[in-house]
């Protein structure tokens, strides 16, 4: 079981800020997580496909495409910050 | 100190507080960030009016965050105090966004920290802006200068 | 708007003339310096604790001298207002002695601006303080972080 | 004729805040004007000896020792500044 979050203009491409999701076994690095999930939705693949910068963070720390998932853990994906 | 809320602050009553909370401090520096009514044409929002501004953050995130940020700044230089005030929600222009103060007993390291808060603050803290132009809105692009603003605070 | 007074000066008030006097500005930096109650072992009071500070100018010369400071600011950065206050006479500690403040279209350059006007104010500015330590007073020494301070503005 | 201001450490050394002189016409530059004014008196021999850090401005800008005087300047004498 996953958390997922979504925010700003990637909530609203989503048009939805989070759900609850149980991935395949195979889905063990974020890599394979944006590949699960744009397979799943055409709308993520168009997010996640290159040249669009998508941050994500697991537990509340930005991470790499390479970082593994465990269960339970709440996965956010979002633009580059504008803050300030 | 840290807050990320909806409501406006007072930068006076703030500098008060930094200053109490100091002691012996030689230099305060704040920074305060402001709504601007027009957006320079290196933003996608280039040469509109902005009518007003929402800001949407990553509760829970946001927070640690800027925990990490400040006591990154705190083990950098050595800090009397800092505060940092983030707000959310809907703002509109000449209102006040962030602020930023720091004590310290020399200028050096408060300049230093409230700028590497800052720049810190802009390309690594979860906060999304969106604008309002009267004619729709969108989200403010990232800067290429705001990620190019923390290389020079890394060390090797 | 540059000011060498005897009065004290209230933080809150600058920061509100500047912010009104900017106009559609996105950044307000302010620096504030304070009388410290402890002096560093790297000045000639040493460990000693600071009962009063005396602070003297050169008239005329000190107001055409922060006047040319704020002016090349103002060439460098884009600044939108700039406040320089400077107090004179005998203070104490916690007493504000300096007030730098800038408000720009962006905060890189309200914070070098604003950086800039304390290092040359501090090297170039005819102030000299004295300070009463309670067993006698002595004048301040330059520091030789000053001077080195304004080396990296310079443009070869 | 020059008016001639001291401050600070060097105003309470000399014990006179300023004073106005005739140097003779050999007195051109400041460093001239230096050697004249510690010949005249043995403080402001001190205060201008080698090692000590001593400031000159002619009209309220500071200048080298080699600057020139003209008449009717007004030079000022004081240590490094220490405001801020």
């Amino acid at each position: 079981m996953l958390k997922i979050q979504y925010f700003a203009s990637v909530r609203e491409a989503m048009a939805r800020a989070e759900e609850t999701i149980e991935p395949p076994e195979t889905v063990r690095t974020v890599a394979d997580l944006v590949s699960y999930l744009a397979s799943e939705d055409a709308k993520f693949a168009e997010i996640s496909s290159a040249g669009n910068p998508l941050l994500v963070a697991i537990n509340h720390s930005v991470v790499d495409r390479d970082a593994e998932l465990s269960a339970n853990d709440e996965v956010a994906f979002f633009p580059p910050m504008t803050g300030g | 100190m840290i807050n990320v809320q909806q409501d406006p602050f007072d930068v006076s009553v703030e500098y008060q507080a930094l200053k109490e909370s100091a002691g012996d401090a030689g230099a305060i520096v704040t920074f305060t960030g402001l709504v601007r009514e027009l957006y320079d044409a290196d933003t996608n929002g280039a040469g509109n009016v902005i009518k007003s501004l929402t800001l949407e953050h990553y509760p829970g995130m946001t927070e640690k965050c800027l925990q990490e940020i400040v006591a990154e700044a705190n083990e950098r230089w050595s800090l009397l105090a800092t505060r940092v005030i983030h707000r959310v929600g809907e703002m509109h222009p000449g209102d006040e966004i962030v602020f930023v103060g720091v004590a310290s007993s020399h200028r050096q390291n408060a300049f230093a920290a409230a700028e590497f808060i800052m720049d810190y603050l802009k390309s690594r803290a979860p906060f999304w802006k969106k604008q309002d132009t009267g004619d729709g809105s969108h989200w403010v692009e990232a800067r290429e200068t705001d990620s190019q603003a923390i290389e020079r605070w890394q060390v090797d």
